[in-house]
């Protein structure tokens, strides 16, 4: 195990940030460099586009393709019985996108309930990654296996995990970045306090995404902040806030690389919010219609981050109708493929309840295992 | 004790969200410093609908979207009782309760006793609770364990229509803090009753007897009180006369209610869907026990969830109580040995 | 009941804070008039001080000095077993009597543990103040007749409170502002920062005094967080941050009065951090020398709250050798009558213990009375 | 299971406290992947010192003074038993870790199942709890029922100098999330004993009997210990030889121990610190009887603390079970009844 010291953060030629009487004693830091940018930052459409990694691009653009046909084939096996529930990420494809894509392999990715797709451009199997949200075990796959965290429902209770294990592998020596994703309306819980504050503290090579849709549910985000923006919030803890237009892919992926960068580099944790909008309903289960109106939907569709980002690369002879035509094939057998396996009933063993409570059972649910095990047994007698 | 009392009008089905809505419809009419807050209440009416209508008829300031946090959601409502209101807050899901534990127990609990009264907590915490709905994780859990352990608090869980509305009415008119248990399976189920001749409305801590019987007694609440009637029904084909008994609140505890039933029968079974290590029923039959062992032929027996983390929603069958469980502890409770 | 609208807080002029595609979707406002100070603001030797209130200042003064007395005191009765325990406030004395003068008499103050000084300033009887510390019963006052809410032990749980209540206050139409203490540690809990939320949204009548005395317990502000200052949290929230020396009582006074008015006059929530020092041990039960020199707190003696004021105050001619000495002599009085009062060995009724668990009691409690009574009794017997 | 060997040596007086404090720097100092974690753990050495001297030894890294917030120290552990360390996370007092009972229940107990045991959860959480020691208010909780309550935590409480020694070896080495009720009341308690020769670590899950007696079982555990045996001595006198056990831990719960011992004894009084009503003692009669029925003399009683928010230090003598609650207890075993 490599050694490291751990100091908290002081910029160099500060003063120790200690208790010194005024006049002596100062804000540790200017906090012009944290402040976020005072509009959302974008690479499309703007000069920042001359520089676009024609590579990254095509790849962004084909994710975002297959995230968007990912995205309407879950919310149609809602319909067919064989999805439980699905928080549809519809819109939101660019965060998802640029967020997987902007991780090394050895990274994790800690990711709520609405963040499947992002797992998916990680690597995760579709049907792995819709395994909870089928009503199948909690957990489809093995998080070490891809660094992928379980999908997290309680709001914002996943972010002091990314700041332990990111803490974790730093105090290890290892070269691990993790990327949390966190929703505008779970930046006001508790969690999303201290997670922030032990990250800044510790110098924990996380990146936080805030995905800023507009909504929690049904609570709009006047009802949720009166901040200037989410990205604003890093000021309070001492880390730089950055404020993205999360449609754009580009530049949700380059404001991404460069906090893992700083993060990485040993530079602590970055906030970032990102702009967008969930176009669809909050899951298949919500009625839109009872707190928005259609209109802001439309404006929203106008900007749309695979048109954005198509329209951008054709124009710039990046992308060209074959490119288009290829991601479009390739999502469609993606889609084909997840439907046929989705509507293979999972085989599901009862008797697993009780396998992983404990590492080291107790005889209480040794006995109870022996019960179900019975039951079973004389229902399969019937 | 608010007693609700409107002429007769004929009844029709209502469903248990129905009756729910229309209680706290009512309180707030009645009462202007009842105020519902909470995620998603106002426009969109709740996830189950149950505040479906409110935010309109009362206004933004009676019926209120908070920001998402449960700490934060049942603190300032704490400070709003110690002003003089009684606020009804809604957890939008029992798991989601847990981030506002420490408010509730160190201070929504507390704080009459810390103050000897001078500042009571009159305010409801409206919890959909229990699984049997295909929920993923963490909007299925039983948590009255956790509630019951918490002196202060009062408990509430109602089984029926007509219980939904009148003990939600005794709750928020009860100047005690009451942890007020919404079984979700049972929020569509319906029965004949009219929002235009509301049940009286019960004081808090009284059992019922749903059933009468004379062989054993089954002592439920809540989400199992159906599957314990079904259990009767089906029991008297193999010769047992079960009674029912529905506790209706956890805290208080109705002891006599249910002791009386158990030494008239002496025998009886705890139902409950929430885990069985440490959860309700162990107090329950402990206290029965306690009471009634002269009269028992047959130790108390529990029916409960297996003691495991709420299973995913195509395994729960197999975790949640059932008319098999119960008819198989009752068949359990020693019938050579006696009576 | 006055009629009182809730608005969300807009500044005027400001496009709502809704979903809006960029890049017509902007920042809610500039973070710039949310900026605290980049020093902590002072009054005491500075141009500031030709404004002073002599009335006031004197009252200040008189506070300061019964207030170090008192603290001094309670210390003692801690040796004499009479407490069994006290948190000082010896070194912040500023901070506790400018929260307690600034309030009117309809106002709510939320205090905590370190707070019965506060307390005591805003006219709660000092034997009163010191019965939870003392180990009689948790709370030795009616807060509805001082409009002081418990002392309160779990950090930041308080912060809330005082936004509910507030919040209720303005519902009611009501001309009630609430002033919460906490510490820099707390300061880290999920319930400051749902509380400050809250209080932002609403647009509450609540201000919140950080006393940043450099410790929560052993714990150094370094590690506590990588903020500039504590009162750069304020702006992640969307309210002002006041940076003040909680040293200088004038200072603290003045700040914390444009936050008073400017939350009465419906301007919303203000986080006022003071900077000041804990010159005792956490409690009499601590040892500070296991976490810092007594250079650091020499340093700070000699910015004395106190002293500062008499200084300021003498060399202005506001105070002269007759007023230190009655301001003296005052403190003494207070200092004999607790000292006398709190050698009474208070008389407790053990069936309290059931009397206020509820409103309407459970039959298990009136058994559990029935029971203590008997063993009572049977001990009177004996 | 870890089992420390080395040479004996000769004991003398330790403190509990002591012994905790052996305990993890023998865990640190075996194990790398071992980090102590909490408020003050560090320079201060903890508030009742229990953490002394381990951020001079293995320094700041491996003994954390974390910023103030409990759900962020638990929510942070569990990260870093993710990536493979051990956490022992220090609660200050029992009642300060209310705040961070959401990432207890949603996450420390269920990730191991969540993820069909491909994230384990090998971490502690130390809380020195209980009262009887003049703490004020949030200063002497026993929330034992509500750790029990949750599935997927083991539940340890020690009540000797020696079991606090192994036991917390045994939690330490657990790949279990461990809950480890220090019982603060007794951290001054001394045994002979020697850091030297340190205790074998006992597998988690075994009670133990203290006391040997015939006519009646007392079932107890940590802070309530010392109480039973010298009821068990001062019982004596009336005439009644009773039995000590000693739980050590909730869960895993040794229902083997306890249930071979009230069989022979025929009665059994569970005596604990926590509040009667939805605490432990009843899950511990329940189990006690329904095992046991046909072998009980009497109802299984229980003496507890009364179903209050913990008093004020002055009151605290009153609510606490002492020697004489515990003998009552055992005058309504109903000796007219039999043997
Ligand atoms: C602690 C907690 N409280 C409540 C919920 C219920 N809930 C699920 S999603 C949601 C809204 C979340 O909004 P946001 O954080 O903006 O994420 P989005 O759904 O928009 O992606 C709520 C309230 C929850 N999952 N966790
Ligand atoms: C929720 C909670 N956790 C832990 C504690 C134990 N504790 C009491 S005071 C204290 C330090 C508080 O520091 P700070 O907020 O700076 O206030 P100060 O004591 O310096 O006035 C701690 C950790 C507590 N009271 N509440
Ligand atoms: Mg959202
Ligand atoms: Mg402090």
């Amino acid at each position: 195990m490599k050694k490291s010291t751990m100091t908290v953060q002081e910029l160099p030629g500060a003063p120790a940030y200690r208790p010194t009487p005024p006049p002596s004693w100062k804000p540790r830091t200017d906090p012009a460099p944290l402040l976020p940018d005072t509009a959302p930052y974008r690479v499309l459409g703007t000069d920042a586009a001359d520089r676009l990694d024609a590579a990254l691009m095509r790849r962004l653009y084909a994710e975002l393709v297959r995230g968007r046909r990912y995205n309407a084939q879950a919310t149609a096996l809602t319909k067919q019985g064989r999805l439980a529930v699905y928080p549809s990420s519809t819109g939101q494809e660019a965060c998802q996108v640029a967020a997987a894509l902007v991780l090394q392999e050895r990274d994790w990715l800690f990711p709520s309930y609405r963040d499947t797709l992002a797992a998916v451009v990680r690597g995760l199997d579709p049907v792995q990654a819709l395994t909870l949200l089928r009503g199948d075990w909690h957990t489809g796959y093995d998080p070490r296996e891809y660094r992928i965290a379980p999908l997290c429902t309680p709001l914002a209770t996943q972010l002091p995990h990314a700041v332990g294990l990111a803490h974790a592998a730093r105090l290890k020596g290892d070269d691990v970045v993790a990327l949390a994703l966190v929703g505008d309306g779970g930046t006001s819980e508790g969690d999303f306090h201290e997670a922030l504050n032990f990250a800044a503290v510790w110098k924990a090579p996380v990146v936080f995404l805030v995905q800023n849709n507009g909504f929690a549910i049904s609570v709009p985000l006047a009802k949720q902040t009166a901040a200037p923006s989410l990205a604003h919030k890093a000021v309070g803890y001492g880390m730089p806030g950055r404020l993205v237009d999360g449609n754009d892919a580009a530049a949700v992926h380059e404001v991404l690389a460069a906090a893992m960068e700083r993060a990485r580099r040993g530079g602590g944790p970055t906030l970032v919010e990102a702009v967008t909008y969930r176009i669809e309903a909050h899951t298949n289960a919500d009625d839109a219609t009872r707190y928005r109106g259609d209109a802001e939907v439309e404006a929203w569709r106008a900007h749309d981050p695979v048109q954005l980002l198509e329209r951008e690369l054709t124009q710039r002879g990046i992308l060209d109708e074959d490119g288009i035509r290829e991601a479009r094939a390739a999502a469609e057998t993606m889609a084909a493929d997840l439907r046929e396996r989705m509507n293979a009933e999972p085989v599901l063993d009862p008797t697993d309840l009780f396998a992983h409570v404990y590492a080291q059972s107790t005889p209480q649910l040794k006995e109870q295992e022996a019960q179900l095990r019975a039951e079973l047994d004389a229902e399969g007698e019937r | 004790m608010t007693t609700v009392a409107r002429k007769p009008v004929a009844t029709k089905p209502a469903s248990m969200a129905q009756a729910l809505g229309r209680a706290l419809r009512d309180a707030m009419a009645e009462d202007p410093t009842v105020h519902v807050m909470g995620e998603d209440v106002g426009a969109l009416g709740g996830v189950f609908r149950v505040t479906d209508g409110l935010v309109k008829e009362f206004g933004e300031d009676r019926c209120t979207d908070t920001p998402l946090a449960e700490a934060g959601i049942l603190g300032a409502a704490v400070g709003m009782a110690m002003y003089g209101l009684r606020p009804v807050v809604e957890m939008q899901f029992d798991a989601f309760a847990y981030p506002a534990f420490e408010q509730l127990i160190s201070h929504v609990s507390r704080m009459r006793n810390r103050t000897r009264g001078a500042l009571p907590m009159p305010l409801v915490i409206r919890v959909p609770y229990g699984g049997g709905i295909g929920g993923v994780e963490h909007h299925s859990d039983s948590s009255e364990a956790y509630y019951m352990a918490t002196p202060g608090l009062h408990v509430v869980m109602p089984a029926t229509v007509e219980d939904a509305y009148g003990l939600l009415r005794a709750a928020i008119a009860s100047d005690d803090p009451v942890v007020f248990l919404e079984p979700k399976r049972l929020y569509w189920s319906k029965a004949d009753w009219s929002p235009e001749a509301p049940t009286a409305v019960e004081p808090i801590g009284r059992a019922v007897v749903r059933r009468s019987g004379s062989s054993a007694t089954l002592i439920t609440y809540g989400p199992s009180l159906p599957v314990c009637m079904e259990a009767a029904e089906a029991a008297r084909a193999e010769g047992w006369d079960l009674e029912v008994v529905d506790l209706r609140s956890l805290v208080p505890f109705d002891d006599e209610t249910v002791a009386a039933s158990v030494r008239r029968t002496g025998r009886a079974v705890v139902v409950h869907e929430s885990t069985g290590f440490g959860g309700p029923g162990g107090e329950i039959a402990a206290r029965v026990t306690e009471r009634c062992f002269h009269h028992l032929e047959a130790p108390v027996l529990r029916v409960a969830g297996f003691d495991i983390p709420y299973p995913p929603p195509m395994l729960e069958r197999h975790h949640l109580p059932g008319v098999d469980r119960v008819l198989d502890a009752v068949a359990r409770l020693q019938w050579e040995a006696g009576s």
